[in-house]
């Protein structure tokens, strides 16, 4: 990392690379990192207001002004690259649906009770993935800047979710036809249709993966709740949210040009 | 013994009286149902693209309108409508005349197997019995193969569950293969396959042959289903994209339609437990001095649609909620209800305007 | 091999170019003639109402219209009219069914003789077969039947003289002599003749019915005859007074149409002598926005007939003369060319409506 | 006749009265009898002007006011009884189609080719008569007087007829199936009609008629036409009107009151 100003901005997920951060920053004294985040869905209105980014909800910018610890909007000329994360940039699309809907690609289709092309999925998810809140967030920003624009897949889901019964029957049986391959490759067709946007696309770390499609369970375990006031973990079965070592890990293995 | 057989006879039996003095939005007494349709009643439906509004509002007015082929989960909108989700009770697509219909049922059951059943189109392959439902086709005829199997194993299951068939009939105009009769329901070369006259040829299919496929439908499944089946039969008042028939289309169109419509007549007498719906007069009739269609002269408007099913029902749900909370535009949860969009419709027949130069 | 069989199709087998983008006036080659009518030609008219329009725009335009029961001379128009002379070719006045066509041929031929030929109303008698031509009847059934014999005598000649026949389909509904299947123009009771339940019955022919018997008819007529018959068969767009279907007269109106009309689908391919001119569609058809119906919807405007004429004149008589001088209003010399005026049709089956109340 | 002042309205048929009277004249001479005329169809026309009775059309007017001798319009108060005359009034709808068109009342429809009502043959005449020349001038007349209006019956054609080939055709058949009472009653059917409507009805003298139907020849011979300056009989064959000696008769025989 050789970049001096570094703006983060998401939903939830900014609390691990925060954690993360938190934990480096004394190594990384040339860089400074903001972060500004809103709750559930409200970053789906962040607009740009007289300049800076922000939102016009009060209790919304009232959030996002106080996490970031400017007391102000989003600053646009005051950062160097911007980091997004989290925001539903995630194949649940895909992993949510392939138990039941089959393609030519995957190998489930004895068991599935559909078969459907390809091209559904792939619409479906851009689709999904064009109307949310991380494509909204990027573009905003994009308009207001020519400097990179990081978008990071949020990161799969901790393996914890076997405890969960309906999510274990999501994903038992991609892992019984070992069909990871399937959710990679819809997930490269969104990174490309991001890149091919001007955006740089961030892939989940390597090493925090398990079994291709999960996320292992030393990164996930006491995750912390975004709201800094509460400064208190995730319930224990949040397989959405990672900790802080996660966020040091993303850090370490990201490029931020 | 009286004098005249017209002398005790409703004001409705009267043109003056039923029609002349009344406007379409006040007509009274135009549809008598036969038979009563309950919430509970699985309901299915196929038809051509006006059988869609029908589906549509009857969800809307939370009827168990079957769904055999639901779109993935969270699916938004728009997509399921580009794949064909959600639009009738199976993923068939628009199904324009009886003898797909009957073809589609004997399929189902094993008794039949389309030729030609895959089409070609730029090095993709696609279900000639409904190429609109996978607009990118697959990589390979084996694919189309593999979905269609899937589909028609849905299919079985809804003629056999069903309790009310709904169903629009749509075109007399069709395209086949000449040596085997197999049905299309599009042209080849339309959205996929390619026009050989060697193999398919053009079908205007006559009124008796519209009434025997339809009959024979009927008795089709019934020979395999447990229970009775009631049926609600449409025509659609959508006139012809395209002629194939050598009449210019205005002609065309008022002869198909005018033998849907009297083949629905004839059903509707044959059968106790089959019952015509007169959206189709309610849409064309002069009287209603065309206001209930586009500006294209074709597609019929939200008010035409929404006020043929105001008198649908009113008989069938007299105490139904007129105007039930639609579901807010973004982030569908369930996209299979959300599917269709009101002036959203599905109709490949409309892509023949794109040979139209 | 092309692509698509629509490809190479002309801007009239499209909806959008044949249609949309035009008006009911500016419409063209809706129809294209299927053979020559001459001005030397034999015409002669009969149907329902709607053909008293066909005929009266060919004899303007000096076709030869046949007259076989031509009015007294110096019979004034409106006396002629009341008396249905110079309505068509033959003193039958309107024959709403194909039932009633084939019947009337046979009779004239003598090989029918229909049940209850007269029927009486207030003490006086009248032909049960044209009950409206007389609209005083006669005092005793003989003069009924004696004046029967002198029509059917002309109707005989017209069969076989004639070169080119023009029929309009009217109706499907209709009152049958239940036992010998007699069909009436009329129901008993509504210009004479009492309804007796027991003698009589309603009919609602179906499209198998109808075809057949108009087939039958030129069948019967062929043997009789020593050269050959072009036929021009139109449907009227007028719809029913009334319906004893005990549907909806709207729904009823377009049952009938439309089994017409798909007779006549039918049988313009069965035949190469026999043309269909869509002047039905021409004028219900939804793109015309009612604009050819009079406030009652449903009478035809005279300028829809003018329409509807035009676009048939300019393929039988393109060079003719669009506007002929027409006759003086008094003192009509010759009453059987002025007997018809544009917007005084004769239509018994208005009628009906005295029994609306 | 007691009246004093007779005033005669017609067409070329007041010849024969205005003959008739110059023989008998003298005769009468509490009687003043003016004749009001007007050529071929002109009396259509005639009109209330200005309280009096006269035609718009200069030269009609010219001609009616001339052969008046009155040089004037016909002022109604200045006469106390009106004879109208020709114009007309003649079962011409019955007699040109007998031939062809029998009734339950004719004893030709074995010959004729067609069988019509009676009703038909009425309705045909009485239209005729309704919307024809006398008429007119008798509605016309009774709306500015309420004194007695005769309507007298153009007499029958001349047995002469027979001279001509196309009109004995349509007398002949009359004539050998003896239904001159067809003719007769249609006559009175209109006849009745005339008198419903107010009028008194003068038949054609029963001496002057020959075989039923037709005028004895010796009442048509050296018929004069109207015109007073040609002095000049009709044509031979004219079979239409009468000489003065059938206006004379007609002075004798119809009681004008």
């Amino acid at each position: 990392m050789k970049t001096k100003s570094i703006c983060v901005v998401g939903n939830s997920h900014i609390s691990a690379l925060k954690g993360g951060w938190d934990l480096i920053k004394d190594e990384h004294p040339q860089q400074q990192v903001t972060f500004f985040g809103g709750l559930k869905k409200s970053l789906m209105n962040l607009d740009n207001i007289d300049g800076k980014l922000g939102l016009h909800n009060a209790e919304d910018a009232e959030f996002f002004k106080k996490i970031s610890g400017t007391d102000d909007f989003l600053n646009p000329d005051q950062y160097d690259v911007f980091l997004l994360t989290g925001m539903g940039l995630y194949p649940n699309a895909i992993i949510n649906n392939y138990w039941n809907y089959a393609t030519p690609s995957t190998k489930n289709s004895v068991s599935a009770e559909y078969f459907i092309s390809d091209e559904a999925y792939a619409d479906m998810f851009w689709q999904e993935v064009s109307e949310g809140m991380m494509l909204h967030v990027a573009r905003i920003i994009r308009k207001v800047t020519k400097k990179n624009i990081y978008i990071s897949w949020q990161p799969f889901l901790s393996e914890q979710l076997f405890q969960i019964p309906w999510r274990a029957k999501l994903f038992e049986p991609i892992l019984i036809n070992d069909d990871y391959v399937f959710i990679h490759h819809n997930m490269q067709i969104i990174s490309q249709k991001l890149k091919d946007e001007g955006f740089d696309v961030l892939m989940q770390p390597a090493e925090s993966i398990f079994k291709k499609i999960m996320t292992k369970k030393c990164y996930s375990t006491g995750s912390m709740l975004l709201r800094p006031e509460f400064n208190q973990e995730h319930k224990e079965l949040d397989v959405f949210h990672m900790n802080a070592e996660y966020g040091r890990l993303c850090w370490q293995m990201w490029d931020l040009r | 013994m009286s004098r005249s057989p017209y002398e005790n006879l409703c004001k409705n039996a009267f043109w003056r009286s039923g029609v002349s003095t009344k406007d379409p939005f006040s007509i009274e007494g135009l549809y008598r149902r036969k038979f009563k349709i309950l919430r509970k009643d699985r309901i299915a439906t196929a038809g051509s693209c006006f059988a869609q509004h029908i589906a549509r509002h009857l969800k809307e007015r939370k009827f168990n309108v079957l769904q055999y082929e639901a779109a993935p989960r969270g699916m938004s909108a728009d997509v399921a409508a580009k794949y064909s989700f959600g639009v009738y009770s199976c993923r068939y697509a628009n199904i324009y005349t009886t003898a797909q219909l009957y073809q589609l049922a004997r399929e189902a059951f094993g008794d039949f197997s389309p030729a030609e059943p895959v089409w070609e189109k730029d090095g993709r392959y696609y279900d000639a019995q409904r190429p609109s439902v996978e607009p990118y086709g697959y990589a390979s005829a084996k694919d189309v193969m593999t979905a269609r199997k899937k589909h028609l194993e849905k299919v079985k299951a809804m003629l056999l569950d069903m309790d009310v068939f709904v169903f629009t009939f749509g075109l007399t105009e069709a395209w086949i293969h000449t040596e085997s009769e197999t049905v299309y329901p599009t042209a080849p070369g339309t959205i996929a396959g390619s026009y050989d006259p060697e193999i398919y040829s053009f079908k205007n299919y006559s009124y008796n042959e519209v009434l025997k496929s339809f009959n024979k439908f009927l008795r089709y499944i019934r020979r395999a289903r447990n229970h009775r089946l009631r049926v609600i039969t449409t025509v659609s008042p959508v006139p012809l994209t395209a002629t194939a028939s050598s009449l210019h289309v205005l002609s065309a169109s008022s002869y198909s339609k005018s033998v849907l419509r009297a083949v629905c007549g004839s059903l509707e007498g044959q059968h106790s437990r089959l019952d015509y719906y007169p959206s189709y007069e309610l849409i064309t009739a002069g009287f209603t001095k065309g206001i209930f269609f586009e500006t294209n002269l074709r597609s019929v408007t939200s008010q035409g649609v929404a006020n043929a099913m105001r008198i649908f029902l009113s008989e069938h749900d007299p105490q139904g909620n007129e105007n039930p909370k639609s579901a807010p535009p973004n982030f569908p949860e369930n996209t299979t209800q959300g599917a269709m969009l009101e002036d959203d419709i599905q109709c490949e027949e409309i892509l023949l305007e794109a040979f139209n130069k």
